[in-house]
């Protein structure tokens, strides 16, 4: 099994989570969290000081899938996720050993 | 009404006891108690909300604790001694000890200032301010004050600047015998809190991140509480300050409220031509700088003049709080100095340019209470100055002397790991889930 | 006490101007005087944080924002010309210009409805008014609104919808003529409003995801605050409309706080009935559709038909503010149409209804200054249904033409991009963070 | 003036429906038409959001909800029926029902404990004790009860056991006429609420994760807002016991205020010295304990003496609310006991000690309206005793028997899966975001 | 060494850390998120509008350990966070290549 | 790749994050979280009851590096994280699959 990590623009959310439902992912994690990459680095002024605004929020969303399924997955976060503009995000994939459904105790492709 | 029954009083050959029991009016008292309330009110929760929706999350509770830890200090500070020193006569320098504890404060005692209201409603209406005053200093302290510092700072200064300054200018002190006027505390309450806070914003030193990392507000919905609860409570304040229920009181209130929507509209416009966006951050300080400015003008002036004293709060405080201080380099982190200090300023000398005897009407002599530049009276500009001039020096002195004291002896600032973890697990043990 | 001054000035051969200085009643002046500052907290904070609580977190400052701004604009326009539209004789359509800029509003004027306290005391309590209405209508436009736009529309139709209706209903205009009676705003305040609100969804359109996405209040916390300072502040806005404290201020505020319990009962047990669970908001909603619905009837009133009014307030309310609006379709997001207009319409009615000489009193005539239904008089119903129908085609006419005006002219809402980042960061550069 | 306006009413030979009329004092009704809405602004927010803040995220809303309830409950069974047991001659041990429904309370009625205003407002401002009353004591069930036995509970205590304990002592029944003194609401507000409080924390049992987990409170800015309200509410709530503007309102407001802020300075520095940090739910619990322990004694005494009381206040409410509660092992969450009813029997027995005519004045009959040790009158201590004792008893044995019945008809507590998810969801079906 | 990951309901928690303390676990990394799988799709009324909630509460905890520990660990929380309704979560287990304490500088299963 | 996570104290952030810049590392993302490990169990008395607060706040930071730049990327997270004292925190590192850039559609070490 693979999982698939993709930080993403918060208001893409409810994009990428029905593409993801049209090709059948049936479940998936997310995370309110901040970043910065390319996108990063712009000056705000408040009251006369300036700073560095660094990190911008965003949402990173968890999603295993069985190898086979990996690529499409990958495809279509990055379809319905994109806007084209700076700061759209990333798409990490990792191994993923062993998946367990809690309330059955399925195991692996069947957890998940 | 008022007016009726002292009238009747004379006609009738009442007795003094009598005519004395007649002079506390009802609905004088009632409003005044109000005020009282509505002044409480902008220290609890007005301006504890204001500051902490402007500090950083992990410094909210220490500022709310800063605000409370004052009030409660003051009021006891003021029972014991303060309201004798600021409010019997004394001498030009000073009050007496005669109300010392309260003593002779008894139920059919009333105040000089305050002919027809019990005096300890007026005693309560003035504690109010001496809580404000100093709990508004400490705007300029955010996110780095000790606790321990901060209580002693809050007792020294109320005793040794505010008492003081309130009783030169309204306790029958030298500044007011000069003429000097304020009628609800652009001098005694927003200059000196100004000043005292620039003082403190360079004795302090700045934040950790200053000028490089993002020190925003972290909630300015608790900004906006906050704020409309100063604006609501500034209504006691202002229209308060006539001590008695009636038209100066309607006026103080319309042109205070004139000036606080004036200012709001215009560093709001001044942000937005600027900066090409208006902040709600903008259109609450704007207010605040309204309100402050309107203050020592407020029971003197016409409405339209209150425009023009919003419009010039609006824009000079803007200016104030971000190129200027920018300029300066000092961290007045929530803007004391830029907002109460310049304001106060500009509505110190706007009461003697608007001031009106047709709206300040006649003293007990039966002179005028006031007049300015607008009443063939520009020489009020002047005593004005002096009055402005005098305060600025004495409060930036005592100021400064207090805050060296209390550094020698318990150190001001907290460390740096305290400043980094946030001062409400570090001081208080608590924090904001 | 006031008679006894009277009657007593009359047994001493008072001079005019004795007469005239006594009837300012310090204690009317002091209950105005909190009026106003508690129907100003209606909307800072009220109003501000009610709608702040229930739109999503992206959106919070910029609700604040409308609400802050409005209040500010108003206020100005209020001074320059609305309170001289509205309350000035002129005719039976608008008032005229004499009080432009408040000129001739001197520290001893009175104004007819209002003849013991100052007119800058009523001057401001009726602003208050003015405030709160169109900041009530911002509820339909939430989370879409462009705020230049915003400002716009506030401004507009505060002066061409606000002042005309406040004068034909209370300045001397053709409703009150006719007999319509409305105590402290059900056609003037909250019919108006509704309707308003109404039009404003409409033409605005829908908000991105409704219907689909979970735009269910993100922090009712600060909806309970904030209609917890509208009750409150409510007392001000029924029981200060008596214009004095006195026993018509009494029954006003007893019935109000009987119709805002009831309801927010009703409400809920219909929520549990129908949904299985009582939810905060609709116990909030509640509260505050028997609030809006009493307002007209609040000075004719017996207790015992505040049972009755919050009764129906509550269940016509839940209706029109779920089963009816998701029917009709439209996303009046914060319900203003649902609460305000429905609420208005059942509370003026019921004025026709339950208006009794017993509170209501007789007028300067010697006639009864209201009687409705259960005084035999159930002609008055009648006549309040034509106050509504002729204000609900006005308001919503120009309302409409206002809005449309706009959309040309700079835009009515937001880029789809700035409406999903949210308007806080969009439209004011600022988070909550 | 009031007493110049009856001289003269004397010297005139007014009519007697002069005279009725003159009674009437606009004044004193605008002071207790703002008390009103300053004690409602105690529960609502006030009340709320201190006891919301206190709680875990999961219960804020559920917890806002019991307050908002709370209020329109209690408020309907006033005016059925609540008010005429209390504030009806009937018996010495409860009213009669020549109030019910409120019939009777007409324009000119006026209530005997309050002869210079209009009886509306009598009964208003009594409701709002009614209720924050109950409210007070929810702080016990916190994170547990059920909503629907709440209501029954609050319903049920308030006519079995507020109502009859304020006809004892107030309302004209057998505790008043004992003497016992309670200016505003020692026994009948704070140790009714405190003693139920604690039965209700032993029948329903601790929280699940009691002394195991983590359960401070999540977001104290709020207790700070609720607190702050409650601070400034409280001078409604005992000022306007004076039920005048008058001096004794204003010496009530000044011994509260001070007593207020000894408190919360005593138990900030007890806190302080025991676990090396001031907190800031240490200090906002102070301020509260020194409010509910002055209350019984606040028209009574001079300001030396709130000062002590204060002081008592804050170290008794400390000691009680941590370490006999550990001790005693029971879970009151908020401690309603270890505040509200160990302050008032403090409270309540240093009214016996502190009270002097020269504050409380000559009653009608011309003796003392009170005196207590400190004027010689030391057997004052000992009735003082006698009403603790009387409703401890009482409250304790009431509270028990209503919710051992609710008990078994309802169930009192939620399931362990709905305390684990927390009430908001389970039993509103809303969250905070 | 193993990265276990758990996704569970927030009132599971304090049992699934009381259950790995018994078996030794010494850290833990908890993360509130929103997640959705089985149980998703429900639909809510809100003044008359409806919508669908997709994402629930959940926490996620994280746990590295030892090759040798990663079954028992797995089994460990599947108990103490099973309450066998619809819900109950997931657990993902990883290969872990290299941990570090900060402070130490100790290396892999000293760090952990 | 790599992927370095690393949870830290709160207070460190900005250092970390500097200290990275200087690396030349562009890109991070920083989630709040909580944490216990040697550093807990602390007992706290609130009114008079005592608990035991297991959870303290953590920053937990994520950064993709190309193999090359692990080593360096562990090394200054360590140097610049550390205060010396219990609660400085972890640093786990893992291998990263594949990582896509959602604007560009670059992959791999291209993408991060
Ligand atoms: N090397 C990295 N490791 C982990 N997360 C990263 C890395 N680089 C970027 N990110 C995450 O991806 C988000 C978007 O990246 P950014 O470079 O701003 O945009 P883009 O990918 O469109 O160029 C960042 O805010 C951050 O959260
Ligand atoms: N494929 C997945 N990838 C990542 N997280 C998932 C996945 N499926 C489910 N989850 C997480 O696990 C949680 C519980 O899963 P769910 O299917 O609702 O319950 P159950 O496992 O009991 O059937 C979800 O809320 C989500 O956070
Ligand atoms: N085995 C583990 N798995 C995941 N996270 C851990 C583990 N051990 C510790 N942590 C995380 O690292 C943080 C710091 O660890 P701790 O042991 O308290 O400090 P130190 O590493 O300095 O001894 C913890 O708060 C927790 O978030």
């Amino acid at each position: 099994m693979k999982y698939v990590t993709a930080v993403i623009k918060p208001a893409r959310l409810d994009q990428v989570r029905e593409a993801l439902g049209q090709i059948g992912i049936q479940g998936m994690t997310a995370t309110e969290v901040k970043g910065y990459g390319r996108q990063k680095g712009h000056t705000e002024i408040y009251r006369g000081a300036e700073y560095v605004v660094s990190f911008l929020p965003k949402i990173k969303i968890e999603v295993a899938v069985p190898d086979a399924l990996a690529g499409r997955v990958v495809e279509t976060i990055q379809n319905a996720a994109r806007s084209g503009n700076i700061g759209d995000g990333k798409i990490f994939v990792y191994d993923l050993e062993k998946a367990v459904r809690i309330r059955t105790g399925e195991q692996d492709d069947d957890a998940i | 009404m008022k007016i009726g029954l002292i009238v009747l009083g004379g006609m009738l050959a009442a007795t003094p006891a009598w005519a004395a029991e007649s002079k506390i009016s009802s609905g004088d008292t009632a409003w005044l108690l109000v005020s009282t309330a509505l002044v409480l009110m902008m220290t609890l929760p007005g301006l504890a909300l204001f500051y902490a929706g402007m500090v950083r999350k992990k410094n909210i509770l220490a500022t709310c604790a800063q605000s409370l830890a004052t009030t409660a200090l003051v009021s006891i500070l003021w029972v014991v001694v303060g309201y004798s020193l600021a409010f019997t006569a004394g001498g030009p320098w000073l009050g007496d000890f005669s109300r010392f504890m309260l003593k002779g404060l008894t139920m059919d005692a009333a105040h000089d200032l305050a002919k027809t209201v019990p005096e300890s409603v007026y005693m309560m209406f003035q504690m109010t301010f001496a809580i404000i005053t100093p709990a508004l200093i400490l705007g300029a302290a955010a996110d780095r004050i000790k606790f321990s510092a901060m209580l002693w700072f809050m007792g020294a200064w109320v005793l040794l600047v505010y008492c003081p300054v309130a009783h030169w200018v309204w306790g029958g002190g030298f500044l007011g015998d000069a003429g000097v006027l304020d009628f609800a505390g652009g001098i005694v309450v927003h200059i000196n809190a100004g000043v005292a806070a620039l003082v403190t914003a360079l004795i302090l030193g700045k934040r950790i991140g200053y000028g490089t990392e993002n020190l925003a507000p972290h909630n300015l919905t608790l900004g906006v509480v906050g704020v409309s609860l100063l604006w609501v409570g500034w209504f006691g304040f202002n229209a308060g300050s006539a001590v008695a229920a009636d038209a100066r009181a309607g006026m103080a209130m319309t042109v205070t409220h004139i000036a606080a929507a004036t200012a709001a509209l215009a560093w709001m416009a001044a942000e937005w031509f600027v900066n090409g966006k208006p902040s709600v951050l903008g259109i609450v300080s704007g207010a605040v700088a309204g309100l402050g400015t309107i203050t020592p003008a407020s029971g003197y002036i016409e409405p339209y003049a209150a425009i023009l004293i919003g419009l010039a709060a609006g824009l000079a405080c803007f200016w104030a709080s971000t190129a200027f201080k920018r300029r300066m380099g000092y961290d007045d982190s929530l803007d004391v100095f830029g907002v109460h200090g310049v304001g106060g300023t500009i509505g110190t000398l706007a009461a003697g340019v608007f001031a009106t005897v047709a709206v300040a009407g006649l003293n007990d002599k039966g002179q005028p209470a006031a007049s300015g530049w607008v009443d063939g009276n520009a020489a009020q500009i002047g005593i004005q100055a002096y009055g402005i001039v005098v305060v600025v020096i004495y409060c930036a002195i005592v100021t400064a002397v207090i805050l060296k004291a209390i550094d020698m002896l318990v150190g001001l600032r907290v460390s740096d790991e305290d400043e980094r973890q946030g001062l409400d697990i570090a001081l208080h043990g608590e924090t904001l889930q």
